[in-house]
């Protein structure tokens, strides 16, 4: 059984050291070079882990000391990381893909003094802003390429620190030295900084210690019981504290092996080589791979084509079910066997994820379609949800208990509450120090009490329990009788249905809650020719009764979903309309990433909105346009706004009264 | 769409280099090997004697062939008369001495084949492509007059031709009238499966690299240091040697008796056919290949009259020349890497199922 | 000592005591090596032309000859079966053209070569199919092919040519001096000459390549037909000739694929060589030389002149 | 990589001289009295106009032409002419003009191939790609993959070279020169229709073979601006001629090289 570790292994090197002794000759990691997957046992880790070490000592890290880590996911990378710490030396990963300006702040706010770079490209990055970062005294690189003629006066080939590390440790008490350095070592010691690159200001150096993450790491192996067989590629940056975690503290722990792909375009492919059992992916990775596939089915034969769309159909009927160990009638059984021979089993070869166990994806939400069909192809896709802050885990969905639309349940030793204001709080014993030398920063995130403040809204589901993240904390507002109003949440799920392509929520220090809703013309339009629903423009058929109608009951429906989760039932739609035009980017009614810009459609449409609030049916309204070609003019409608009877709430009155 | 690949990752050279490194195919290869030798508990004399006994044997032809013209680029119309100094060399070692193995001679007697192919293959240095085609040619007419006008050959039987005498293995008859199709079966497939597995080592080694590097690019591989005779006479010796072996196997393990005729310009070309047809540069093509051109006479002669359908053996023999000569030209315009590029790109499909490609 | 003496004495002594059975063998030689000859212009025609070695050429001979005695035997006129004959030889090249030229137009000469044998395995087969295997008897007499023989008294003996021979030798010598003439004189010929060269050459002169192809072997057809009926009045038709029509290649080895006087000569060198060899030397070794004495003969000189004795040295490139 | 084997020859001493050579193809002179030498460790560039004899230079170099007059002397053994063989063993690698690739092999079986002289396992343990085969198999799939990834030809290795765009054949071919780890290296127009971006690849990767491994290399190559930047000396041959010999700036400023590339007539 993993997990297996003493707790007197509290620091990372003392996990390697355990592991070398319990599982020395198994693969501890890979990295596919040269055509193959090289491989070093538990046995050979500590070895190199080891000569690194104490070449990085001679080369003048002690403990306190800082030590940069920039490159792709090497073996010998993750390794300098458990070196530094054998010597009570703090890693700091840092981007890889991050130009010199960044790594310049960094390095300098960390205190830099010796960097590990992974290559040429690296090292002329350090080189060209050694001058503003005069701590750092020496480079250790990893590939020589290209590096043989620079001066070497500061610039190391890792094969030589480890050969110096070597040499050193012929002396015994050397050795022992070094021993004695781990054994100083404690749980409570800082085991890393992660910088985060916030979307404001400076990045912040989050300070986490052994016991932050071996604990958040053992517990999210408990979770979903991982053991030392799990196979997981590497291939997220070092900086980022779900890959420091997932392909470097679990393995640790668990003592599971961690292979490095050939390089970034190969990961798809050795990740099929490799078959892995555990995997993390951000949403976008798992749309790109779906849209790839229908892609491809397209170049496919008729014949082909129909039979990967009925089974997939199928799947998506009947997947999810016999994933979850649901009731399933044999007939299904059967014809979800044949699928899994025709299409689900070599589609999930050709992903690479035959094998897999547990693949998590977290960051944003995902579309609720592309949850889905991963999950009815069989794969045990998961969703959880996470902060550097919290060395990761936070929440996450049990197996048997997943739903699109929730990021689960609290993790074990976890404690969540939802604030006054909606905002999301945890404790755990994964919770940060600080951050680096940002003392108010530090105060402003975290309690005194230990509790973090995540910096974005929830409410836990009533009907499941599970946690869903709906807003960030400060794009939430509220109704004037205090009840939580979330716009984006609600723009969201509305947006859902296909036939809304956008959606405005209004209620923030308002009475109620009101939507101004976007047709989606190609979704619309076909279901207008369907039901031979004549139209002229597109202004015509948003204004048409059949439509308000149509979605009027999409309206309802997102209403009582609210009902049913509980938390945000005050907040149901009272009324809404259909605008007259698309939003657009180009007046300025979208961003260009388009999303909603609220505020300043508010203003836009004043009249509508007015209305909306007055207890009017109609309205009218003008507004500048910017056509294809640039062209200025006016559109000017009559807008229909339409009531909707809101479920009442027994159980809000009496909170009221009370 | 049955390979399932995920998690066949190779952590060393040695697996990664293996001729069949993918899991699916080394089962598929067991299975079929399995099928092969259990096909003596079918009993069916007909099934052993008239179709995959000759079968193996013309396969294991097509494979020395194919290592000549297939790999090495080196065409070659002398086959018949390989095979025939392979037989009539076995048929003189058992004479003298009759108390060796019989099996031991018939793989001897490849040797023989090899030296008498070097010897014909010493031209290949400064003649190619039709040119040494003419020169094989030579070596055909020469040995063939040898088996009719040398009477030693064939132990101045009055029938001018070989007749296999009985000998044993362990007490059980091998050779001669008497033995059973399933003893001489499970030989003759034990024999060319090992061969196979030999010639497959040998291509995807140095020396099978050397050879196909000859056939691509001769000057390249010259100024690479390929030193370009004694690589296409070792190809020549090789080559000759299966060759050899397959028409000792011929005579002692299927006909049991032969005259010079069975070694004839014919049986050149129905082997280079095999291997045109088959895929050239294949040791699968020449499974394939044999299996076309030998089933199809058999299929003529047994499927019509099925259908109520009478057809003469001479008419049999006209069609098949004619089928086997238009295949010819089908596959090198359509497909000139034979069946064997045919299932290559099955195969592949099979990889990128459910896509396309 | 014997073996020497009957290898390098005993046959030169016989030439000269009986030279009449010299001449003799000498002539039988020549008429041998002239149908070779015939053979490997055929070759030679295409190969000019096409660049394809036409291993088809032998069969195509028999094959002609078996459809001219088919088609009499099937009740017609004699001559009308030879117009027929020449039409089927058209419409061979036609298709040849069509279904084995053209697809593998820009293919590497020895795939073209191996075609080939797949042409000449169906025409044996069709060939069989149609008119049978057993062999035939060539119409001599309704072609007004003479017959008998002249015997001369000369050199202490008696010397006997057959007609036949000796009409053959003249048709053959019309038709080499034909085919030079159509080369060299004709625009045809010339656009022939020009695709030896270049394809792009033989565009200018105004001729499709297609057009080509189908003309020369339509060409090589017409020889094949008339070597067939030679041969098929010396011996009887049948497919055993294709066996016999291979000794084309070594005569083409000695002549080069691209000359047609080399074909010539390179024919009756062979032609004399193997009768002299088999009447003065093939006793000593049982006889039958003749089926491989050209293949070594060429064998061994390819070891001296890989190009042939016409044929031009090609510099390697790289 | 190890090191180029078998040279006893210090780095700026002469590793191949050729004197007085002529070379004609039946009355053709494709070479004319052409002397010249190579040194240890330069990057020696050959040009001139087309049909200048620059080719057949390299092919008289490693044996493929036998001059009909003039001497090679290569590592101080001086030939009246080279045998490709000899030439091989002595550590004489070369690359075509037109790609030369096996083009029925894979990428890693073409640059295998390139072992070839460094393999000796006879066919006896051939036949059973067991014991010392495998082993010899094994370490110089080694060599060739320290190659595959000195050229980033990774995602390449098990392609049939047949099907490979041009620019990505010709680095196979350096490969395969390269797996030989020669001690002169031939490159016939390495750069020749490539655009812009792979001829800076290969700009990169022939400098890199020049330091990295010590080897000494001679180019044919017609882009003057790659000439300049990569070569130490550079030999100008017109009609089978030497026209001029020297560094790249006075062979630039030489009047008759001018000339002879603005075609002024003979």
């Amino acid at each position: 059984m993993a997990n297996d570790a003493p707790a007197a292994a509290d620091t990372f090197p003392k996990l390697l050291i355990h592991n070398a002794s319990a599982r020395g000759a198994r693969p501890a990691i890979r990295h596919k070079d040269l055509g193959i997957w090289q491989t070093w046992t538990w046995a050979q880790v500590l070895d190199e882990v080891r000569t690194f070490a104490v070449g990085l000592a001679e080369l003048g890290l002690k403990r306190g000391d800082k030590l940069a880590i920039i490159g792709a996911n090497k073996p010998r990378l993750y390794w300098a990381m458990c070196a530094a710490q054998s010597l009570g030396a703090v890693p700091v990963p840092l981007y890889a893909d991050s130009v010199a300006e960044e790594m310049a702040y960094v390095l300098e706010h960390a205190e830099i003094t010796i960097a590990i770079a992974e290559n040429q490209e690296q090292v002329d990055k350090l080189l060209s802003i050694s001058d503003r970062v005069p701590k750092l005294g020496h480079i250790v690189y990893d590939e020589p390429r290209g590096l043989r003629d620079y001066d070497s006066k500061h610039l190391t080939w890792i094969d030589d620190v480890q050969k110096t590390g070597r040499e050193k440790l012929k002396a015994s008490k050397m050795l022992a030295r070094w021993e004695q350095s781990v054994a100083e070592g404690k749980g409570a010691d800082l085991a890393i900084i992660l910088y985060t690159s916030g979307t404001t200001g400076r990045p912040k150096g989050v300070m986490l210690t052994h016991d932050n993450v071996l604990i958040s790491a053992r517990n999210g192996n408990l979770f979903d019981n991982l053991g030392e067989d799990e196979e997981i590629i590497a291939y997220l940056p070092l900086a980022w504290v779900g890959d420091h975690i997932f392909s470097y503290a679990q393995s640790y722990v668990a003592g599971f092996c961690v292979s490095c792909p050939e390089a970034g375009e190969t990961v798809v492919e050795d990740r099929r080589e490799l078959g892995t059992t555990y995997a993390f992916a951000p949403p976008r990775i798992y749309e790109n791979l779906l849209t790839l596939t229908m892609v491809r089915m397209e170049d496919a034969g008729v014949v082909k084509r129909k039979m990967f769309h009925f089974f997939i159909g199928f799947a998506r009927k009947w997947g999810e079910k016999i994933l979850n160990k649901d009731k399933v009638p044999l007939w299904a059984r059967f014809v979800y066997w044949l699928g899994e021979i025709l299409v689900y089993g070599p589609l999930k070869n050709r992903f690479g994820l035959s094998r897999i166990r547990v693949a998590y994806t977290a960051g944003e939400a995902i579309g609720p379609e592309i949850f889905r069909f991963y999950r009815a192809l069989g794969i045990n896709l998961k969703q959880l949800y996470g902060q550097t802050e919290a060395a990761v885990y936070i929440t996450a969905q049990p197996d048997g208990e997943i739903y699109a639309d929730t990021v689960g349940k609290p993790n074990i030793d976890v404690d969540v509450k939802i604030a006054e204001n909606g905002e999301v709080l945890f404790k755990s014993p994964g919770v940060f120090t600080g951050y680096y030398k940002d003392p108010e920063k530090t105060a402003e995130t975290k309690t005194p009490d230990g509790w973090v403040h995540t910096g974005d809204a929830g409410f836990f589901d009533a009907k499941t329990g599970h946690l869903k993240i709906i807003d960030r904390a400060k794009d939430v507002g509220k109704l004037n009788d205090g009840t939580l109003f979330a716009p984006k949440y609600l723009e969201n799920k509305l947006k859902f249905y296909p036939n809304i392509k956008e959606a405005v929520a209004l209620g923030d220090k308002r009475d109620f809650v009101c939507v101004m809703l976007n047709i989606d013309l190609v979704a619309v339009g076909s279901w207008a020719e369907r039901n031979n629903v004549v139209y002229g423009s597109y202004q015509e058929l948003a204004g048409h009764p059949l439509v308000y109608e149509m979605l009027r009951k999409h309206v309802e429906e997102v209403n009582r979903s609210l009902v049913e989760e509980g938390a945000m039932a005050g907040a149901q739609i009272k009324r809404f309309l259909i605008l007259h035009k698309e939003l657009d980017a180009d007046d300025g009614e979208l961003t260009r990433t388009l999303k909603v810009r609220r505020g300043f459609i508010a203003d836009r449409y004043a009249p509508l909105v007015i209305a909306l609030y007055d207890a009017s049916k109609e309205a009218d309204i003008s507004t500048e346009v910017t056509f294809e070609d640039g062209r200025k003019g006016v559109i000017s409608a009559r807008v229909k706004i339409f009531d909707i009877d809101t479920i009442p709430l027994p159980a809000r009155k009496m909170e009221k009264a009370a | 769409m049955f390979y399932r690949e995920a998690g066949q990752f190779k952590t060393d050279y040695a697996s990664d280099q293996a001729v069949f490194p993918i899991l699916q195919d080394r089962i598929g290869i067991v299975v079929i090997v399995l099928a092969a030798y259990s096909l003596v508990l079918a009993q069916n004399d007909f099934l052993l004697n008239a179709m995959m006994i000759p079968f193996l044997i013309f396969t294991l032809a097509a494979i020395g062939l194919n290592l000549l013209t297939g790999y090495t680029g080196l065409l070659s119309l002398g086959t018949g008369a390989f095979m025939g100094v392979g037989a009539y060399s076995c048929y003189k070692l058992t004479t003298i001495f009759p108390g060796v193995n019989i099996i031991i001679w018939i793989i001897v007697s490849g040797f023989f084949a090899a030296f008498i192919g070097v010897i014909f293959g010493l031209p290949s240095l400064r003649i190619k492509g039709f040119y040494l085609a003419v020169a094989t040619l030579a070596a055909q007419f020469f040995l063939e007059w040898c088996f009719i006008r040398i009477p030693w050959l064939y132990n101045y039987n009055v029938s001018a031709a070989i007749e296999v005498p009985q000998r044993e293995l362990f007490g059980v008859i091998v050779t001669g009238p008497r033995a059973t199709a399933e003893t001489r079966y499970l030989i003759v497939l034990t024999i060319v499966v090992v061969m196979t597995w030999m010639a497959s080592n040998i291509v995807h080694g140095r020396i099978g690299r050397m050879w196909m590097a000859v056939r691509d690019m001769d000057i390249a591989a010259e100024l690479m240091g390929i030193r370009l005779l004694p690589t296409k006479l070792l190809a020549f010796a090789v080559s000759s040697f299966y060759c050899g072996v397959a028409g000792a196997m011929l005579v002692f393990l299927w006909y049991g008796g032969a005259e010079s005729t069975v070694f004839s310009i014919n049986q050149s070309f129905f082997v280079l056919f095999m291997i045109i047809i088959g895929g050239l540069g294949s040791l699968l093509g020449s499974y394939l290949g044999a299996a076309l051109i030998f089933m199809l006479p058999i299929v003529l002669r047994f499927v019509p009259p099925k259908f109520g359908i009478p057809v003469h053996a001479a008419t049999v023999e006209h069609i098949t020349f004619m089928t086997v000569g238009a295949l010819i030209v089908f596959f090198l315009i359509v497909e000139p890497h034979g069946l064997a590029r045919l299932w290559q790109i099955a195969k592949q499909k099979l990889r990128v199922w459910p896509f396309p490609y | 000592m014997d073996i020497l003496y009957k290898i390098f004495i005993d046959p030169f002594v016989q030439m000269g005591t009986a030279p009449d059975l010299l001449v003799q063998t000498l002539w039988e030689g020549l008429v041998g090596g002239m149908l070779y000859a015939l053979i490997a212009l055929g070759f030679v025609l295409i190969f000019k032309a096409s660049g394809v070695f036409n291993f088809a050429q032998g069969i195509m001979v028999v094959f002609a000859a078996l459809t001219l005695v088919g088609l009499h035997a099937a009740g017609m006129p004699a001559f009308v079966a030879l117009a027929l004959t020449i039409v089927v030889m058209l419409g061979l090249a036609y298709a040849v053209e069509r279904v084995v030229l053209k697809p593998l137009v820009n293919q590497p000469d020895i795939i073209l070569f191996m075609a080939t044998f797949g042409l000449t395995y169906f025409l044996i087969g069709f060939g069989e199919l149609i008119f049978g295997g057993d062999p035939k008897i060539m119409i001599t007499e309704e072609l007004y092919l003479p017959k008998g023989a002249i015997t001369i008294k000369a050199l202490g003996g008696i010397i006997g040519l057959q007609k036949l021979d000796i009409a053959a030798a003249i048709i053959a010598t019309v038709m080499v001096a034909a085919l030079s003439i159509f080369f060299s004189k004709t625009r045809i010929g010339r656009a022939l000459r020009a695709v030896a060269d270049s394809h792009k050459a033989a565009l200018s002169v105004g001729i499709s390549l297609e057009q080509i192809w189908v003309i020369v072997w339509f060409a090589a057809g017409l020889v094949a037909l008339v070597t067939g009926i030679m041969w098929g009045a010396r011996s009887d038709v049948s497919f055993a000739l294709d066996v016999i029509a291979l000794k084309a290649l070594p005569v083409l080895i000695l002549g080069g694929f691209t000359s047609v006087p080399g074909a010539i000569v390179g024919g009756l060198i062979i032609g004399v060589g193997e009768k002299l060899a088999e009447f003065y030397w093939g006793p000593l070794i049982g006889g039958g030389t003749d089926s491989w004495f050209a293949f070594v003969i060429a064998l061994v000189f390819l070891l001296y002149w890989p190009h042939g004795l016409f044929g031009e040295k090609i510099i390697e490139r790289i | 990589m190890r090191a180029p084997t078998g040279s006893h020859i210090a780095a700026g001493e002469v590793l191949l001289a050729v004197e007085n050579v002529s070379l004609s193809f039946g009355g053709v002179h494709a070479i004319r009295d052409v002397s010249f030498d190579i040194r240890k460790g330069e990057i020696r560039a050959i040009i001139g106009p087309n049909g200048a004899g620059k080719t057949s230079m390299l092919n008289v170099i490693n044996g493929f032409y036998t001059p009909q007059a003039g001497q090679i002397t290569f590592k101080g053994q001086t030939r009246s002419k080279m045998r490709p063989f000899e030439a091989a063993r002595g550590g004489i690698a070369r690359t075509f003009q037109n790609v030369a690739l096996f083009r029925g092999m894979t990428a890693l079986d073409n640059i295998m191939a390139g072992r070839t002289l460094r393999m000796h396992r006879g066919l006896f343990w051939q036949i059973f790609r067991y014991g010392p085969a495998m082993t010899e198999e094994v370490e110089h799939r080694l060599r060739a993959e320290e190659i595959i990834d000195f050229l980033h030809i990774q995602h390449i290795r098990k392609i049939q070279v047949g099907r490979l765009p041009y620019g990505l054949q010709k680095r196979v071919e350096l490969g395969r020169a390269l797996a030989m780890e020669p001690d002169l290296l031939l490159l016939d127009e390495p750069m020749a229709g490539m655009n812009l971006e792979e001829k800076e690849d290969m700009s990169r990767f022939v400098l890199d073979v020049n330091q990295h491994f010590g080897t000494t290399i001679a180019l044919i190559e017609h882009d003057m601006g790659v000439v300049m930047d990569l070569s130490d000396r550079v030999v100008v041959l017109d009609y089978g001629q030497k026209i001029a010999d020297g560094s790249p700036d006075e062979v630039k400023s030489n009047k008759t090289v001018i000339d002879a590339y603005l075609g002024v007539a003979h």
